[in-house]
């Protein structure tokens, strides 16, 4: 995270929201599970084969779908072909720079990649057109348009979005087009430590002054599908049981309200 | 341009394959402050294009040593996201994109009062999240509402427009059948209070007649496009003050 | 995660394909100070995987404007040699290890006493020299030594651990097949005088039940490598002692 | 352009130049039309299938064209690949690195190749073998040796020259040596303002003086076929009509003198 | 060399060491036609399909070796592909930096390559599996973990031990695994000028205070197969003479004790 | 070094396949300032060689921390045109020319008095135009003359010759044919005024006669070579005479 891109946050104001934390309010008057405003816009770029704009308070981010027929891997010849690709774009905040993927990038990417793969969302062995030859090849492409928080959930959102609604372009091969198979729907729900209290959905300045941050990614099932701490700080194992739980409840409402 | 086609482009009553006549623009539109963390910014849709503009600064130019005593130096980056092209895009910058950048800076540098920030630097991110035909004039249309919108002195907006020939017709403003089957393109980037010429690049084949036609018709277009990115920025204005006034 | 085989991973008497049971560790062994050049070293062999962790610093850090003024950064680089794995790999950093570099400096910082050493840099090399599943923690494991060893100060040592599912039954410590054919994995990395977690990744599917059942199994696990990894400091300052008492 | 690299101009000599210039005098003695002494020496590197030494000037650059049989691009099965690519050798000019193209080789190698291609000078529906299949690629590879000013058009008349005198070399497989087919001649001249006054083929100095640069590909018909204004300053509408006709008239001596 | 790199020997310590070596004595008391304590343990890493663990002296290095099917460079369709690479990891030394080759790892590898490839050593002829289509590639990756002078020699006998041991996996495309086809042993001996002395097998210390360096790889019949002269200062013929004779004869000893 | 071949190099009268002699070399001439910009320049076509040098320096060494106080550094860069060999070479350096420029730019910093120029960096700029056998040889010994010619003091010219074996015996200068399909190269870097062997590389196979061999047919040439470069450099003081005169 960018501690101190802009500014780092002057102690006067950490205080005053650590002390207001400890009331169990935010600065923003959430309570610890609420997450911020989301907007979800899907097929907002007809021209890609699933797209959505996704507005999660301040942070904005577009996700574009593209498939077409290629290669498989050689060690999964009977399974269609995904990769999750995050670009911080330079316009998003003012120390984004152009250039390869960096760490910050490549996680997020990395962990949302993982919600959906494996929670067996999109069903890739019906994405293969001659086996071992020819499969679709999936790509997901999320450009970060406007920074303020919470990129792994934001991002996430609007992959899976994008993929409900994308379009397996068969006709392009004499044949028809078809939704892409999906199995279920994953929902990641990210979580901080601002001194010792847990809340879910964190904007820049809570990512700033958090400690310690975890992603948990759940099923329909109340199943996990994928963790990822990060950050400086620790986790008691009773903060995590906490997480899951915070995560599973949260995340049922956000698929339900948003991802159907 | 000009990759042969049995495409008829445009008909013997001058109606275009997109019902347009030849001076016809796509419908344009602009917004502003679309952005939260940027100094300024606006959206374009013109036509299918979709592009999105950011504007930092006038902030400290970095690494130093680019650093320009006299003057700001500006840096226009035009990008394509992946997905906003037919075929997926490898992300990062190409050949096309980086000379693209580079005639966009020079036009809107033309335009900015750059002579007020010395050792500063204008970064002007341009992102086209769909494309089709006209991207780079497109991109410095908005590019410049942005920079106005991030309050940044300019001499004169920057207004671009293409006029092309298809069918041996000069129309205006190409689409992207027109673009992929035509036989010249001439993008330009206009001062439309003086009718200064600050970006120009062309392709194809125009003899000086055609030239003539394709550039009184755009320098007309430029005046219409202008009033849209006027009443763009006005709208912003308008909301400032109304919250100002709260 | 999960790639379908027909492999029996484990059998109705809970044994595993390599004969261990569900809660069995894979033979590990560290070792202290095997490189002359580097402040600190460490080797750990954990089933085939075989790591060197070479430790450098505290030094200034560098570039200049990386430096923290509160703190020593901790920058971990996980690496696999090109002859690690089964099919040759390209040198250098691809996707996987800038990620695993990150979480396992970030657990790492969290361990040692970087508040003693304002502005300076702490690297960490990891070489993962033969890779069987688990490189990861086994890395973090021998890493805490290797800084141990360099006599950075720590507040404790990070132990490395991971649990994951076979046959829907939760075991410890995945072998290659496991990792490759099982249905869920869960590194873990662990402070083992608080149990505070410090790293933690998950893939796959774990009910709420069985998450509880393979953080027990990982928690009891990591008291045993904390052990290891005491002999192995231990055994290096008896050398030191020796040599000066010679 | 490189504004700095042997210390800006000094004051004095720049009112100097544009005192002059504005009596329509160059700093050289030419007259604004007027280009600089040019020497092409064709074939200057026997093994390159075509190649051109230009001298404009004190600039100069060496051009060398291989042709060689490839795959075509999937979406112009039916015509040969043509590739141009300009290294701005560090050898060329004080502040010249080594190092991937950046802006400014990329500007030039663009334009030169709009030129060549936008003109229909080489005819590549004959550079076919196998339809679909196997083409002949011609790479036109542009070593800039010494710098001047105008990598424009120095460039420009060297890949015109190199191909002119190319040979696709058939015999490799199989077949005959033929010269590479050609249409036309295209002549690129650039032009600058030097306060007002428009003159065209600057050299360094006017080039480091000038607020703005255009260069304009005309061929035999009078046709404009390739046009990029850069720099930036701007043109008046009637400053670019002259500026066509100067790069039309200039262009037809050129292309008669030294590109027959 | 990285002279400075953990600080420039001190005027004492270097005044001292060529008083010493004046008198025919090295720092560590070595002859200076006696290499360090050299240890070779072959088939360190059971995953690779050869491997060598390497310590001269306090340099230590490991070699893998990966053999593979893959296609044959087109001028050589009759013969298997060998590379091999150097990496110099950060850990080995205060100042490596991870990234790509640098000159340094370069120059190593390129001439370990050498002595291998120009002495024969390994039968590529016997290393295709269809002519003109697929032949074994080796893949020698040497890895740099401490070091203390003397990459040339460390490298180069870990790179033969690793390939005299190596196994070709013929088994993976249904064939046998058969050991690679070794026709003799090339041994490199690496000499620098301290102050005019000629001494074999240089420490870190010693390269730091040399002159001029050169390695001279010889095989069983005495012949000379690679050379490479490096570093600042010259040699005289006669200087080489005896460099060669150094060579030939340490080598000798080498391959006998160590690479039978 | 041999590749196998039917072709004979060498007949029994000892006449090569270009009908030059054992010891003879191809024609080899010099020019300097060809160049306006460089401080110093030369040319030189050696056999089918066409081989461009500039030099710039002493100049300010950059990066700063690359800096010697002691003395200047030498960076020489050896760099082949895409079109200078028969398949095209994709631009920028590979594996080849990086070795190459090392041991050229430590053969020329052998010569130079460096160490009147504490803290600078001396450019040296190899450009093989069109490559035919002995490329660094020819361009070691032009970049001698370019340095020369830019007024840099040296303590010797550096000239550069090959020997190599082809049909069994040693011969001089090898050209295309013989670098391809001989037994033997072994590329010398000489200091005329002493003997001494500031650059050598050796690939092949030779017997300690054969070297002894092949080192004194080069030691013979470089007096011929360096004759080559001296006049060279004369015909150069003599056109700045004659210009200062008029």
């Amino acid at each position: 995270m960018p501690k101190d891109a802009l500014g780092v946050l002057s102690e006067i104001k950490k205080s005053f929201i650590t002390k207001q934390i400890k009331e169990g309010r935010r600065g923003d008057g959430r309570k610890p599970d609420e997450y911020r405003e989301l907007r979800i816009q899907t097929n907002y770029v007809p021209r890609a084969n699933g797209s959505a704009l996704v507005e999660l308070g301040k942070t904005k981010i577009l996700v574009g779908v593209k498939i077409d027929a290629g290669e498989p891997f050689p060690d999964t010849p009977n399974l269609g072909v995904f990769t999750t690709n995050v670009e911080l774009l330079p316009m998003a905040f003012p120390t984004f720079e152009s250039g390869p993927p960096n760490e910050m990038s490549i996680e997020v990417a990395r962990v949302v990649d993982r919600g959906i793969r494996e929670s067996k969302m999109v069903d890739f062995e019906k994405l293969v057109i001659e086996p071992g030859k020819k499969v679709w090849v999936v790509f997901v492409d999320i450009n970060v348009l406007d920074y303020d928080g919470n990129l792994f959930d934001a991002c996430s959102y609007g992959a899976v979005a994008a993929l409900k609604t994308a379009v397996v372009p068969g006709s392009k091969y004499g044949g028809k087009d078809t939704l892409l198979p999906i199995n279920n729907t994953p929902v990641s729900v990210t979580i901080v430590k601002l001194d010792d209290v847990m809340v879910c959905d964190p904007d820049l300045e809570e990512e700033q002054m958090s400690t310690t941050r975890v992603t948990i990614t759940t099923t329909e099932d109340g199943h996990i599908r994928a963790m990822q701490k990060g950050d400086l700080g620790y986790f008691e194992i009773d903060e995590i049981r906490k997480a899951i739980k915070m995560s599973s409840d949260t995340g049922s409402i956000i698929r339900e309200k948003y991802l159907k | 341009m000009g990759t042969a086609s049995d495409i008829k482009l445009i008909d013997e009553n001058n109606i275009r394959l997109d019902g347009r006549g030849p001076d016809e623009l796509r419908p344009i539109k602009i917004e502003t402050n679309v952005l939260n963390r940027a100094d300024g910014s606006s959206f374009i849709e013109w036509g299918g294009n979709k592009i999105m503009v950011a504007v930092y600064g006038p902030r400290e130019a970095y690494p130093k040593h680019n650093q320009d005593i006299n003057k700001a130096i500006v840096k226009a980056r035009y990008n394509m996201a992946a997905f906003s092209v037919d075929e997926r895009k490898r992300p990062g910058p190409d050949r096309r994109s980086v000379e693209i950048s580079k005639v966009v800076s020079e036009a809107l540098e033309a335009a900015i009062m750059v002579e007020l920030f010395p050792r500063a630097q204008i970064d002007v991110f341009i992102e086209v999240l769909q494309a089709d035909a006209g991207t780079r004039i497109a991109g410095l249309t908005a590019a410049s509402v942005a920079v106005a919108a991030a309050g940044i002195p300019m001499r004169d907006m920057v207004v671009g427009c293409t006029a092309g020939k298809v069918g041996n017709k000069i129309v205006l403003d190409l689409s992207k059948e027109e673009d992929n089957f035509g036989q010249a393109d001439l993008p330009m980037g206009i001062l439309p209070k003086s009718d200064r010429v600050v970006l120009m690049q062309m392709d194809g084949d125009l003899s000086v007649e055609e030239f003539e036609q394709a550039t009184s018709m755009i320098m007309k277009a430029t005046k219409r496009i202008a009033q849209i990115q006027r009443e763009a920025l006005t709208k912003k204005y308008e909301i400032q003050q109304k919250e100002q006034g709260e």
